[in-house]
This record gives C-alpha cells, sequence and structure tokens, in this order.
C-alpha cells in the first residue's frame, strides 16, 4: 500500500477492483464504510461476481475476469476525451511532457522489437529521447507528438465505450456510469483511493492490470495524498515483511537484486544499478544502492567482507535466468533436476497450479522437508485419500521431514502489515508438545553444515564458515538480537572530515536511519529500508501511542512504518508545485518556506525546494512513469491481452494468444484450452471466501463450521441450461483435473454478453482439501493453469476455462 | 504502551455527540455484591495478557491472548481466550471471522508436536528426535551441494549457484525468523528460494 | 321377559343370599380401571403443576420440573392404552337407551335423590355413560395435541403455530377432564355402596335393585343365578 | 466511528447488576427494584454488514459453545438454522429490488431481540428460568429450565432451541457476563465495520436516526429504525435499508407481537380453569351437605332377595 489502512477514512471515493476487500480483509474494510459514513464517500465495486464489498457498495458493475485493462485504458480514453485531468499535478509529477525516442511504436498488440522465438522484446527503443547536456528531453507544452501525453493519448484511443463493453460484458451505461465517478476525483479536492488484491495479480498480466490503475490514479493526481494511493491488500500476515526483506530468487533484503551471470565483477554490477537522475537537481535515490548493498554484505559476511574482495560480491550466487520462481521450481523438479525441497509454513500442493503436476514433481524428491505448525497436505502428498488424492505410497521414494514450529501465540518479533507498518508482538502461551521456533531450526541447519565444512571442507565453504553467526546463543538467537541486525549498526567509528576528533559515528551503535549508510564497510544493515526500526532510542516496533494529531490517520507513533516511519509515501506529490496542500482540509506535509513539515515525515529532503526537486525521488526522472521505459517486459503502456485459457480471440489483436512474453513451458502449453473452446465452454475463476483463509483454516473447527463444504457458484441461467439444482451435485473440469463439488445456483452470478455472445461464468472457492477438521474437498488447484504474469510470474488463478455437468455424490 | 491515552484518543476522535457516555451508564445500576444465577462469572479474571497481531491476512489487527500462567514469569501458559486489541489504531478491537476464531488454530487437533519422518516408499510418519532429523537434513543437503553447487558458468564466470536445492519461504514468520532465514540460505548459494509473494 | 338381554356384561352374576351379592365388574375390569384412574390422577398432577406456577410446586413429587417434564407425556401413553381397555370392554352397555332419555328429563330427582321417582335402569345410567363417553373423547384429543407439544420427539414435524393451537386445546381439554373425573369420583361417594363395585367387585343386590334394577332382572331373568356365596 | 468499549478487565470486577435489578422473573414475581438501569441495547446496521460471520465465530468462541461442521445447502447461511449451539446466525436473502431491479444482498444478523415484552418468558412454567433485568436483558438461567420448548411457542421471532442433549432452552444472553463488567457482547466487539454497535438505548436510537439519514442520501427512502412495538420495542433493533418491508430480510417479522393463542392460554385459560375445576369440587361437596347420601335400604335388599327366590312382586 501506498498510504495505510487507517488513511482510507479520508477518500471520497473508493475503488474495489482486482479484489473484495470486504471479504478479504474485513477489519481494514472497517475505513471503508468509515468513510462512507463520515465523508459520504462512495463505494463502487468492479468484480465478475456480486462479492459482499458490492454487497455494501453504492453502485456495482460486473465484468468478465481478466479483461480489466480493456476497462480501465476505457477509463484513461474517457478521462482524456472529457478533459477531466489534474493538469498541475500531471504536467509537472509526471513524464507526460517526457518524448520518447524516435522508433518506438505500437501495433497490433505488439510494441516495437518483439521477437515470436525467445517470446520477449528488444526494449531498446522503450526509452526517452537524451538531449546533448545528458538530461532526457521534455516538452513543457505538450504539443511534440512524442511526447508520452501524445503518446498514451492515442495508444488508449481505440477503447471506447462500445469496444470495451465487447470485450469485458460490461454494459456501456455502468462502464460509463464508474468513468464519470473516477472522472469527478480529477478535482484537486476529491481523491479516489484503490483497493485490489490478487483479482489484479493473478493474470498472465497482473503488473499491467496495477500499472493501468496507478496511471489513472496519476492522471487523477491521487499518488501521495491523504484518501488517495495505489493500495495493494497484501494477503499474508508478513508476505510483505518476507518480500522485503529479500526471500525470493532474485532478490536482496530491501528491493535490491541479485547479480545476473552478466554482471561478472563488482563494477559490472554496480554500473547497472547507479541511476543518475535523469533531470537536472532529481534525488534519484537509487545512487545510494552502494552503501545499501556494502552494508548488507557486512551483515553477512562482516569481517570476512572486505573492500579486497568487493565485500565478498562472489559469495552470492548469480542468476542465469530471471528468477527460480516457484512455477520454475516445480518445473525443474518434475524434471527431475531437484533433489531436496523445503517448505517453511507453506502448502505448495494446494497453492500452486496444476496439483497432479505438483504432486508428481514431489514425487521425484529424494526429500522433502515441511516446517510448520499444522499438518498440511504437502507434508502427506504421498498418502492415498481417494478421489481426493490418488496415491501409491509404496511407488513414492521421496523421503518426508515434518518438523513442528510455533504459531503467531507462542513467538516474539515483528510483522510488516500492508501499511508497512513493523509491529512488534509478545508470545501468549507455550507451544505445544516439541514445537521449536523456525529460528531454533534455521539455525540448527546452519550451524550443522558450518561444522561440517569446517571440519572436512567441500565446495566453496567461505560463504557458510564465514556466515556471521555473533548471538548470546548460537542454538537459537532472539528475536530483538535479529531485528537489531536487520536494522544496523556502526561496525567502526567514523570520524568527521573537518574535525577528526569528532565522531559522526561511534562503533557499535544501532543506526537511526539509513541515511547515516557507508559505501566503505564502516556500517551494517540487514535491510536498509528498516533501518530506524531498532535504534539507540530502543524498539520503535514495539511503540504504542496511538495518538493521532490532525486526525489524519498516520498515527506516526505506533509502531514503525518503513521507509524512516513514513506513512504515506510520495507524500510530497500532495501539495502543489509551491508546497501547499493540494486539499487544504487534508492537509499532509507543507513547505513552511524553509523546509518541509507537516504530519508524516517528508517523502523528499527537508530543504530540497519545492520547484527545484520532483516528489518522486527513487525515480531518476524525479516524476512518476505514465510510460515505464524498458522496465516491464510486456510494454512501456499497458495492453489487453485475455487470458491464456479464453472464451473469445483477442478483438484489439486477434493474432495475440495471452500475454506474448509471459513464459510457457512446454509441458503446460499443451495442458491448455484452446481459445473459445467447444470443450471448455465457461470461464471460471477461483477466489477464497471470508470465512476461511486459504487452506489454513480447514484445520480450524469454527471456521470450518462457518462454510463447511466444497461448493461452486454458478447463474440461474446456466443451472437452468445444464440441469443443476442447487445444492445438487456436480462436476467440473479442466484440462488438467476434474472436481466433484455442491452447485451454489446464485442471482450474484450473471452471464455477461461478450461480444454478442453470452459467457457464463463458474466460481471456485479455494479452501478444501484432504487433511483438517472441514469436510474432505477438492483444491481450486486440481483445474488451474500453470502460466505466470510476464514480470513476476503469479500464477493465473483468476481467469481460466473449464466444462461442468450434474452429477452424483462423490464415492470416497 | 499508553492505553488510558488511547482511550481518550478514540472516544475524543470519535466525533459522536454520544462520545464516551456509554460505559458509565452500563454500571449505572451500582455494585452487585453477588453475581445473578443467570449471570456467568467474567471468564477474563486472573489471566495473563499478551498483545499479540493476528497471524492471518496483513491488515494485521491487534489482538490480546489471554493465558492462565504468564510466560513473563517463567511459568507454562494456557490460552485461554484471544480477543481483538482496542487500542489497535487499525482494527480498533475488531476481528474478522478467523481473527475471532484464532483460538481454535492454536489449539487445532492438526498442530504438529513431534518431528516426524516418512521413509521412502512407506505409507506412515514415525517419531524422530530432533538431533536425528536435523543432522539428517543437513548432511543431505551438504551432500547435494558438494555434488551439485554450479561454481563457474561456461564463460568461467563465478557463479556459485545452487539449483538442485530449493527453499520455499514462509508467510506468517516474522521479520526476524526471515532474516535468520535468509542468511542461513542465501550463504549457501540457493537460488531456487522463493515466498507467498509470488502467489 | 322375553327379550334378549343387552346390557349384561361378561362376568355379571347374581348370588343369591342375604343379602343377595351381584357380581358387577370382573377383576381385569377392576386392574385396568384402578391403572387407568392412577395414571389419569398423576397426569392431573404433573399437569397442573406445569399449567399454573402456584402449582409448580407438585412438580416435586415427580423429582423435579425436568422429570416431571420429562414424565407426564409417557404416563399419558399408558393412560390411553388402559383406557383404551376399558372402552373395549364398556362401550356397548354405554349405548345411548330410550329410558336414558326419561332418566335426563327427571335430572332434578336424580341429584334430590328420589330414585322411585325414576325409570328402572341398566347397568349404567345416562351419568355414568356422559362420563365414559366425555373421558373417552377428551382422551383422544389430549393424547393428540399431547403428541404435537412432545418437545423432545416430535416438535420438528408441526409447526410451532399449530403447536401454540396444540398447547391452549391440550390445557383447555385437561381442565374439562379434570371435571369430569370429579362429577365421576362424587357420583361413586354419594351414590353408597358403589365403591364395592371397583374394590371387591359386587353390590348388594339392594344397590342393584336400586340403581339399575333392569339390569338386575335381567341377570335374573337370564338364570345367571349361583348358590349362596358361602 | 461509535467510540469503542475500552478492553475487558483481567482483575476482578464486581458485576453491574445483579439479581437486584431483575425486573420479571418467569412463573413468579419480583419484588420492584430500588432503582432502574439504564436501558441497554444493541444496534444491528444492516445496511453496514458484510455478512462475514466474525459475530458468529466471536459468539461460538466466547460462550465456549461447540457447532457441528454441517454441510453446503444450497446458501451461505450457515449453519442453516439457529441451534442450542449457535446462539447468532447471518440469514442470506438475495433480494432483486423492483423498483431498480437491482440484486441487493440482504444480509440480517438473526438471534435474540431482546423484547422488552418477551413471549419466553411469559410463556414459561419454570420459576426463574427465564428473568428479565431492568437494563432489558432477558436471560435465561438453565438450572431452573425443564426443557417443555413453551418459550418456543411464546417467542414471535422463533429464537429459543431445546438442547436435545440436556433438554435445556439456550439463546444469546446479550453476553450477560460482558455487559456485567461494563463490556459489549462479543459479536458486537468482534463486528468488523460497527454493524453492530452497543450502548444505551437512547444512544442506539441517536445513532441509528445519523445512520438512516446516511441512507436516505445513498436513496434508500424507506431506511429506518426497527424496535418494534408490538413486544414493548427490543433491546436488540436493526437499521433497515427497507424498513417499510422488514420481511424480505429473511422473514424479519413485519409486526411482532405475543401470539394471541399463547396470551389466552396463559391469560384467562390459567384463571378460568382453575375456577372451574375448584367449582366443580365445591359444587359436589355442597350436595352432599344438602341432599345427603344416597343409600340402599333393607327394603331394597329385600325386593331384591325376593327377586333371586324367583317370588313376583
Amino acid at each position: 500500500m501506498t498510504n495505510s489502512w487507517t488513511d482510507i477514512k479520508n477518500a471520497d471515493l473508493v475503488v474495489i477492483m482486482g479484489g473484495n476487500a470486504a471479504e478479504a480483509h474485513p477489519c481494514g474494510f472497517k475505513w471503508v464504510t468509515e468513510a462512507k459514513a463520515t465523508r459520504g464517500a462512495k463505494l463502487v465495486v468492479v468484480d465478475p461476481r456480486f462479492t459482499r464489498s458490492a454487497a455494501v457498495a453504492d453502485y456495482y458493475a460486473p465484468i468478465r475476469q481478466g479483461t480489466d485493462i480493456a476497462f480501465l485504458n476505457g477509463v484513461m480514453n474517457y478521462l482524456i476525451q472529457n478533459d477531466k485531468i489534474q493538469w498541475d499535478y500531471v504536467k509537472a509529477f509526471t513524464n507526460a511532457s517526457f518524448v520518447v525516442k524516435e522508433g518506438f511504436t505500437y501495433q497490433d498488440g505488439l510494441f516495437t522489437g518483439y521477437d515470436e522465438q525467445k517470446r520477449d522484446y528488444n526494449r531498446s527503443t522503450w526509452d526517452y529521447e537524451m538531449g546533448p547536456d545528458g538530461y532526457a528531453v521534455v516538452d513543457e507544452t505538450l504539443q511534440n507528438p512524442r511526447c508520452v501525453w501524445n503518446l498514451l493519448k492515442q495508444h488508449v484511443s481505440v477503447y471506447t465505450p462500445e469496444l470495451v463493453e465487447r470485450i469485458t460484458g460490461t454494459p456501456k451505461d455502468k462502464f460509463l456510469k464508474v468513468a464519470s465517478m473516477m472522472a469527478e476525483c480529477s478535482a484537486p479536492n476529491k481523491t479516489m483511493t484503490s483497493m485490489y488484491a490478487l483479482g489484479w495479480t493473478q493474470h498472465s498480466k497482473g503488473s499491467q492490470n496495477i500499472r493501468c490503475m496507478a496511471m489513472i490514479q496519476l492522471m487523477l493526481g491521487n499518488i501521495g495524498v491523504r484518501g488517495g494511493g495505489m493500495n495493494a491488500l497484501r494477503g499474508h500476515s508478513n508476505i510483505q515483511g518476507l518480500t522485503d526483506l529479500g526471500l525470493m530468487s532474485n532478490l536482496i533484503p530491501g528491493y535490491l537484486t541479485l547479480p545476473t551471470e552478466r554482471e561478472a565483477d563488482f563494477n559490472a554490477y554496480m554500473s547497472t544499478r547507479g541511476f543518475k537522475p535523469l533531470r537536472p537537481n532529481q534525488m534519484s535515490y537509487w545512487q545510494n544502492y552502494k552503501k545499501f548493498f556494502v552494508s548488507f554484505q557486512k551483515t553477512m559476511w562482516g569481517p570476512a567482507a572486505t573492500a579486497e574482495n568487493n565485500f565478498a560480491y562472489d559469495w552470492l550466487p548469480k542468476l542465469d535466468v530471471p528468477a527460480y520462481d516457484v512455477l520454475r521450481a516445480f518445473e525443474l523438479m518434475d524434471q527431475g533436476k531437484m533433489n531436496i525441497y523445503f517448505c517453511q509454513g507453506f502448502n505448495p500442493l494446494q497453492a500452486f497450479p496444476n496439483k497432479a503436476k505438483l504432486a508428481r514433481a514431489l514425487g521425484k524428491l529424494k526429500l522433502l522437508v515441511v516446517m510448520d505448525p499444522l499438518e498440511t497436505e504437502t507434508a502427506r502428498f504421498w498418502e492415498n485419500h481417494g478421489i481426493y488424492n490418488e496415491a501409491n505410497p509404496a511407488s513414492i521414494q521421496t523421503e518426508v521431514i515434518q518438523l513442528p514450529t510455533t504459531c503467531f501465540a507462542e513467538d516474539e518479533g515483528s510483522l510488516v502489515n500492508s501499511g508497512r507498518w513493523l509491529q512488534w508482538h509478545w508470545p501468549g502461551g507455550s507451544p505445544p508438545g516439541e514445537a521449536k521456533t523456525d529460528v531454533f531450526i534455521m539455525s540448527q541447519i546452519h550451524l550443522r553444515l558450518k561444522e561440517m565444512y569446517r571440519k572436512d571442507g567441500g565446495a566453496v565453504p567461505e560463504p557458510i564458515v564465514n556466515l556471521t553467526w555473533n548471538y548470546k546463543d548460537p542454538n537459537e538467537p532472539t528475536a530483538e538480537e535479529l531485528a537489531k541486525e536487520m536494522n544496523g549498526s556502526v561496525l567502526t567509528d567514523v570520524l568527521d572530515p573537518n574535525d577528526p576528533t569528532k565522531k559522526v559515528l561511534e562503533a557499535g551503535k544501532q543506526l537511526a536511519s539509513f541515511g547515516l549508510l557507508r559505501d566503505d564497510g564502516s556500517t551494517a544493515a540487514g535491510c536498509w529500508i528498516y533501518t530506524g526500526c531498532f535504534t539507540e532510542a530502543g524498539n520503535m516496533m514495539a511503540r504504542r501511542d496511538n495518538s493521532d494529531p490532525g486526525d489524519t490517520g498516520a498515527y506516526s507513533k505506533w509502531s514503525f512504518s518503513w521507509p524512516a516511519n513514513r506513512r504515506i509515501i510520495y507524500n510530497r506529490a500532495s501539495c502543489n508545485l509551491d508546497g501547499q496542500p493540494w486539499d487544504d482540509t487534508r492537509k499532509l506535509i507543507w513547505w513552511d518556506g524553509a523546509k518541509w513539515t507537516g504530519f508524516d515525515v517528508p517523502d523528499i529532503a527537508p530543504t530540497a525546494k519545492p520547484r527545484d526537486v520532483g516528489p518522486f525521488i527513487m525515480n531518476p526522472e524525479g516524476v512518476s512513469r505514465l510510460f515505464t521505459r524498458g522496465m516491464m517486459r510486456d510494454g512501456p503502456f499497458p495492453v489487453h491481452y485475455e487470458p491464456f485459457e479464453s472464451p473469445v480471440a483477442n478483438l484489439i489483436a486477434p493474432k495475440v494468444r495471452g500475454n506474448p512474453v509471459a513464459r510457457v513451458f512446454k509441458d503446460d502449453f499443451a495442458q491448455f484450452a484452446d481459445t473459445g473452446s467447444k470443450e471448455f465452454p465457461y470461464a471460471a475463476t477461483s477466489y477464497r471466501l471470508t470465512e476461511h483463509f486459504h487452506y489454513w483454516t480447514k484445520t480450524n473447527h469454527v471456521n470450518s463450521v462457518l462454510q463447511p463444504e466444497f461448493f461452486v457458484e454458478i447463474s440461474p441461467e446456466l443451472a437452468k441450461e445444464k440441469g443443476i439444482a442447487n445444492a445438487g451435485w456436480v462436476r467440473v473440469w479442466s484440462k488438467r483435473g476434474s472436481v466433484i463439488a455442491k452447485a451454489y445456483v446464485t442471482k450474484r452470478i450473471r452471464p455477461l454478453m461478450v461480444d454478442g455472445k453470452a459467457t457464463h461464468i463458474v466460481g471456485i472457492p479455494i479452501h478444501w482439501g484432504f487433511v483438517g477438521a472441514a469436510k474432505k474437498g477438492f483444491p481450486a488447484n486440481v483445474l488451474t493453469p500453470f502460466v505466470g504474469d510476464a514480470n513476476i510470474e503469479t500464477p493465473e488463478y483468476k481467469a481460466f476455462l473449464v466444462n461442468i455437468e450434474p452429477t452424483t455424490g462423490p464415492v470416497a | 504502551m499508553n492505553m488510558e491515552l488511547s482511550r481518550r484518543q478514540f472516544l475524543g476522535t470519535a466525533g459522536a455527540g454520544v462520545a464516551g457516555t456509554t460505559l458509565g451508564a452500563l454500571g449505572f445500576g451500582g455494585v452487585e455484591e453477588a453475581y445473578a444465577s443467570t449471570i456467568k462469572p467474567f471468564r477474563l479474571v486472573n489471566t495473563t495478557e499478551a498483545r499479540n497481531t493476528c497471524t492471518y491476512c496483513s491488515v494485521a489487527c491487534g489482538i490480546i491472548i489471554y493465558s492462565k500462567g504468564s510466560l513473563a514469569k517463567g511459568e507454562k501458559a494456557d490460552i485461554t481466550h484471544i480477543e481483538g486489541d482496542t487500542d489497535h489504531p487499525t482494527n480498533r478491537g475488531t476481528l474478522c471471522p478467523k481473527g475471532a476464531a484464532l483460538i481454535s488454530y492454536v489449539k487445532s487437533e492438526q498442530r504438529l508436536k513431534y518431528p516426524m519422518i516418512r521413509r521412502a516408499g512407506s505409507d506412515k510418519f514415525e517419531r524422530v528426535s530432533w538431533n536425528e532429523a536435523l543432522d539428517k537434513i543437513a548432511k543431505a543437503m551438504k551432500a547435494d551441494r558438494d555434488q551439485n553447487l554450479v561454481q563457474k558458468n561456461k564463460d568461467g564466470v563465478t557463479v556459485n549457484r545452487w539449483t538442485t536445492t530449493g527453499f520455499l519461504a514462509a508467510s506468517a514468520t516474522t521479520n526476524e525468523t526471515a532474516m535468520c532465514t535468509y542468511k542461513v540460505v542465501r550463504s549457501t548459494g540457493m537460488v531456487v528460494f522463493d515466498n507467498q509473494a509470488r502467489v | 321377559m322375553s327379550a334378549a338381554p343387552y346390557d349384561v356384561e361378561g362376568g355379571d352374576q347374581v348370588h343369591k343370599g342375604h343379602p343377595v351379592q351381584v357380581d358387577r365388574y370382573t377383576v381385569a375390569a377392576r386392574i385396568n380401571h384402578w391403572i387407568t384412574a392412577i395414571s389419569l390422577i398423576l397426569l392431573a398432577i404433573s399437569g397442573l403443576a406445569l399449567f399454573h406456577p402456584s402449582l409448580y410446586f407438585l412438580t416435586a413429587l415427580f423429582g423435579g420440573g425436568q422429570l416431571t417434564r420429562a414424565i407426564h407425556p409417557w404416563i399419558g401413553v399408558v393412560l390411553f392404552f388402559s383406557f383404551a381397555g376399558l372402552f373395549f370392554r364398556f362401550w356397548k352397555a354405554n349405548l345411548w337407551k330410550s329410558e336414558d332419555g326419561t332418566w335426563l328429563r327427571r335430572i332434578r330427582d336424580v341429584i334430590a335423590g328420589n330414585e322411585e321417582k325414576l325409570p328402572e335402569l341398566g347397568k349404567y345410567n345416562a351419568g355414568q355413560k356422559f362420563v365414559f363417553w366425555g373421558m373417552s373423547f377428551l382422551i383422544l384429543v389430549l393424547i393428540g395435541s399431547g403428541l404435537v407439544i412432545w418437545n423432545v420427539y416430535f416438535s420438528s414435524f408441526t409447526s410451532i403455530e399449530q403447536q401454540r393451537i396444540a398447547l391452549l386445546v391440550h390445557a383447555l381439554a385437561a381442565v374439562a377432564i379434570i371435571c369430569v373425573w370429579i362429577i365421576h369420583v362424587y357420583a361413586a361417594i354419594w351414590v353408597k355402596g358403589t365403591i364395592s363395585a371397583m374394590t371387591r367387585g359386587q353390590v348388594t343386590g339392594g344397590w342393584a335393585w336400586r340403581h339399575h334394577r333392569k339390569w338386575l332382572r335381567e341377570l335374573v331373568a337370564g338364570k345367571r343365578t349361583g348358590t349362596p356365596a358361602e | 466511528m461509535f467510540p469503542p468499549i475500552p478492553n475487558p478487565p483481567v482483575t476482578a470486577t464486581p458485576a453491574k447488576f445483579g439479581d437486584a435489578d431483575l425486573v420479571r422473573r418467569s412463573a413468579s414475581s419480583v419484588p420492584a427494584p430500588a432503582q432502574k438501569l439504564t436501558p441497554v441495547a444493541k444496534l444491528i446496521d444492516v445496511s453496514k454488514c458484510i455478512g462475514c460471520k466474525a459475530c458468529q465465530a466471536a459468539c461460538l468462541e466466547w460462550n465456549e459453545l461447540h457447532e457441528e461442521i454441517g454441510t453446503f445447502n444450497g446458501t451461505y447461511t450457515n449453519p442453516p438454522d439457529l441451534t442450542p449451539a449457535s446462539f447468532t446466525l447471518m440469514r442470506f436473502t438475495e433480494w432483486v429490488n423492483p423498483e431498480t431491479d437491482n440484486l441487493e444482498w440482504l444480509i440480517r444478523k438473526d438471534g435474540c431481540m431482546h423484547c422488552a415484552d418477551p413471549g419466553c418468558l411469559k410463556a414459561c412454567p419454570a420459576p426463574g428460568a427465564i428473568v428479565q433485568y431492568s437494563n432489558g436483558i432477558v436471560d435465561f438461567a438453565h438450572d431452573k429450565c425443564i426443557g417443555c420448548g413453551y418459550c418456543v411457542k411464546g417467542c414471535p421471532f422463533n429464537i429459543p432451541r431445546i438442547s436435545q442433549v440436556d433438554h435445556k432452552a439456550y439463546k444469546c444472553t446479550l453476553c450477560s457476563d460482558r455487559v456485567a463488567v461494563g463490556q459489549g457482547p462479543a459479536c458486537q466487539k468482534a463486528c468488523p465495520t460497527q454493524a453492530i454497535v452497543f450502548g444505551t438505548k437512547d444512544e442506539m436510537k441517536q445513532w441509528a436516526d445519523g445512520r438512516i439519514k446516511d441512507l436516505k442520501s445513498r436513496g434508500y427512502k424507506n431506511a429506518g429504525l426497527y424496535d418494534p412495538p408490538g413486544v414493548g420495542g427490543t433491546h436488540v433493533m436493526y437499521v433497515l435499508q427497507h424498513a417499510d418491508k422488514p420481511s424480505i430480510y429473511a422473514g424479519l417479522p413485519d409486526n411482532p407481537r405475543i401470539s394471541p393463542i399463547v396470551e389466552a392460554w396463559k391469560g384467562v385459560t390459567k384463571y378460568v380453569g382453575l375456577g372451574v375445576m375448584g367449582f366443580a369440587a365445591i359444587a359436589g361437596a355442597f350436595h352432599y351437605l344438602v341432599t345427603g347420601a344416597n343409600k340402599v335400604t333393607a327394603e331394597d335388599e329385600e325386593n331384591a332377595e325376593k327377586l333371586t327366590q324367583g317370588g313376583r312382586s
């Protein structure tokens, strides 16, 4: 989230699209009802199903799953055609005026440089025209036909309300109503907030879904302001934290990236991450990359990471592919190219697409290690449960070790909420049986490896034997010790260059902010964006003062928010060019003539003059991007692409199947239903119900009572057509598998008219499996396709094809 | 913790004309010596409180865990109830149907209690000691790493990449656990490393 | 005297002697009667206990409210079948006769005890017949409405509205049957020599002569006479 | 936002009300309380409810109830009906508004309404099994309940359920144990959107006015408060978008009142019945005194003997 849960109360319009906040985040949704009750805010819901969010919405519009970009590009077109743009914001704070290189073009759904074999682009032309002064060329008048604004205008012009209706199935009048409600927020004193989640990410073009809305928010001047922003409603309690801390194939904590093979040495690595400013005076904060990186390396290897060995640059693995994401992991497993796999509080057999493939892949491992507080299907993938999990244990050679871990109620530490608050918690109960913390388990594994490599040597022992492990009890470091390590501390005194008797930084002290980090190895910080969370003043994450001066919803003294305890990022953009708030009733920060001040920590150098320095300090442009240059694999502007399994061909680019650059493994492609398939005529989507939390609450009696049994949702029209009775049994099958469920015939799902043809929708809730308190049932991933988003490989769970028929109950 | 302040804050900022009068009114009847026959004694009396965060979604609602016995005092603590924390700015004491049932997660019959091993071809899990389990894991890792770590690619560039062992990190563990996990995993050169964020 | 005996029941017999003794009820009939009588009394007590708060203390006799609630319907079942026994024994003799009309028309003399002014009667007079048929009808009503409000087993078979009606009907019928019972018991007390009919099974010839002369004549005429009971 | 009630106490706290505050007691009478408590109420704003069932979960957990895991029965309403272990239930209705032709998903939290004139209490034959406090809470005393199910017949909202296990009646207590220490009910504490708020009845009515204004401004011209006078008002009230037709909300009674049949049964019948029976007994006694016993005379016996000797007469 760019803003926070509590900030949503400041919104005038809440748009829930690509998510279902009321159902997935009820207590966060409270702030929507609060905005409605106290500000008279309006709530708009755009969703294939009439959801619980829609139940309390002021306006609901249906949409076919996987067509959000067509809808949102249509909105952009509407805003431009009707001149509903916050011009001062767009001109000053976006790259609308930047001139794009000659040679960049767009045609038939593809941009310049497409290579069909590689399913990839040569993105060299996707960039700005550079001037002789070394800066990007801009045209403040927006007259230049090649400036971003004019290219965008042209790019979205095809998405007329008529075309939007034909693609999305959203009736034209409903589309126009939603567009006009959004358009009202182009006024500087009206803000709209976007609340989205997996409804946008779980598509082969998920990243572009989100970009679309971000661009709309920029056009309306809603980024950086109270009650605005792009608010990704993260799913799990610390998924934000685990991402911040880089527990991903290609990441280093704080959104630094792992080297690739192309970066043979440290200088090559740094040269691609220096990010010189593209306009005069801009902060281009990534210029400090080396400070963050070196401080991280010092955390890992301390004294062993020296200037001489490039701070142990070579001890980091270098990638040969963009990432070894989960889909690639299971593909490799299925090819027999993996031997050991760890699942730490994770149930991939239920959570990843194409269960049949997953089970097959797990069966090819030598060793599977499961660390979890609860029983999972994954740990028992080898167990036979009839139709729910057909397996022959004797033929499965995988050894499985299941380790009992503590849960939230029994451990101490911090979690990062969706609004980037790091909140500390204290244990309340004793662990059951012999359950241990994950920290204990990881430490034990490391200490054993370290010992073996020290004694017997082996392949490249250095990174392991030199890993810093200075904890009071090496067997199980405390949460505080690790928190201090994340925050970072001074390793060697840093003296004042002008007065060497003065220490700028004193060895051993906790760092107060990442501004103090250095690239010479004198500071360490495990995760630079967290620096400030555990300072000499103590544990900032444990702060519990819930006062809120100005009633802004910032709660700046409650816990700690990264970066630098900032509650709304890009908050400089809440003020006009002269540093005064766009809306006096929604002050956040402002320029008092000498410095930036206000209720939140300014997202800009405190003394940076308003007219000199742009608000988007992480970007070398100093402004936000309507045109993303080469930063996204599938284009600098969003294009409507159909899902890989779609009931219709792409109306704007009939030749393009799915997202043209999304990675698809050979065998998986063979398992996709054809476009407009007769065999699989219905558009399915999967989702979670509010009574459940993914597959966890299966093990929980109360939640199993509240929604006990697997069912699928269909419209009365489809039920009639197929002779399906409410609460009767049905079989639903895709090209990958088949499930048996009860049918819920509901008016909340309606067939949509797509390009003149009625398209039926089948809704498939997730939750059920073969272990737990709940009734046995099928997980949705029996049906879902094995393909991910082109940029970040999030699987396409939200749009695929199935067939359905009435049947008799399961015989298990 | 400053709960008195927080309470005033909430009542103050509530703005409603009726703010704050509720509590007094509820107690208007004055103090009864004995409970009425129908009124159960209040369950939370003499329990220990612990401030915690709901483990489910990232609204991260504040919760209070009530237990018999106090960990702070080094006793065993048995959790008897979990309720929303009114002092928390985001949830103000409210909880969703999952949060309101957190205790049935903590006390679930499917909670794992002992390390278990399922041997190749077997159709059941067997108890195993922590030491045996951890030794087995570490040995298997070293063997695989020594054999399959890619030290240099075909162009002779040092890559120190380990792709035959993978690690799928959690989504609800603490940052501190994550930091520890990152150090241990990355120091081995493992690149098949991912978490729930992807899904 | 050639008319076929029409309300003599099996077991009825005259014994010559001084005084004459007449068998009126067989052992089986008496047992059947007393089971019914006891059930009815228990039902009345337990029912009244739940009918009016001032009588709730009566639940103590059954071991408290829960047990009273549980037992009452079962006693009802016993009563139903036991009374059914009586019904099939007595229904024929309780069919309406012309002299019953006359008897009713002279009800004032009945109440005043002027037997000589009344017609000769068979085994039962109209009052007894009224008690018999009244009981029969009310017990049917009570068992029917009782099943509807027998919460433990039958609550799901009827709507709450139907159960409300059943409750009211059950209460009214119960009041009625208790009144009938009072009349029955009082008559037995008032008319001396009656109770022995249900205890020893016999009445004296004089009693039969006074109250059921026609029945006595038939017994005699029907040669249903035996040696003195010595 | 309605001011949240502070976190519950963990140290012994004297109950803020008790037996001295009883205003009604089933099948018995109580002395009028010295002073009346301020009436409390729970306000359920259906227009704010997202049907998440947090109230159901909180109720099960706080009251330590064990509900069975059921089956899917063609609706989100689970379990399908109130049970001795489910004091409250979200009832879902898919209603197409004939005026706008828009689908409206009406979600009503069902449970005890805590009537000012409680039909359950009126019907109950067991002294003290159902009580009413002067703050409006209607509560069941299970040690006194006999499981007859009369309360079920007395209730205009079909709320109480009889356990087949211990044969006692169960329903929402308004969390009397929580209210007694100055807390709100568990469901209200949990409700994510504050669709459930708790306070004095006056505050709730005042709060409802604000909500109704907001709803009217959004086009719900019939928005209103459900506080049915037929049962003397309730201590659980609803804000409805369509207060003109409560029955569209899963059969919420339009004009609830204690059934006239129950009134007749528990009213006139009770007294007249006793009267009639008493009269019958007394009449008998009186008659005996006046006419004396109806005795068999010696003459009767002789006539009988003559008859049996065959002598004609």
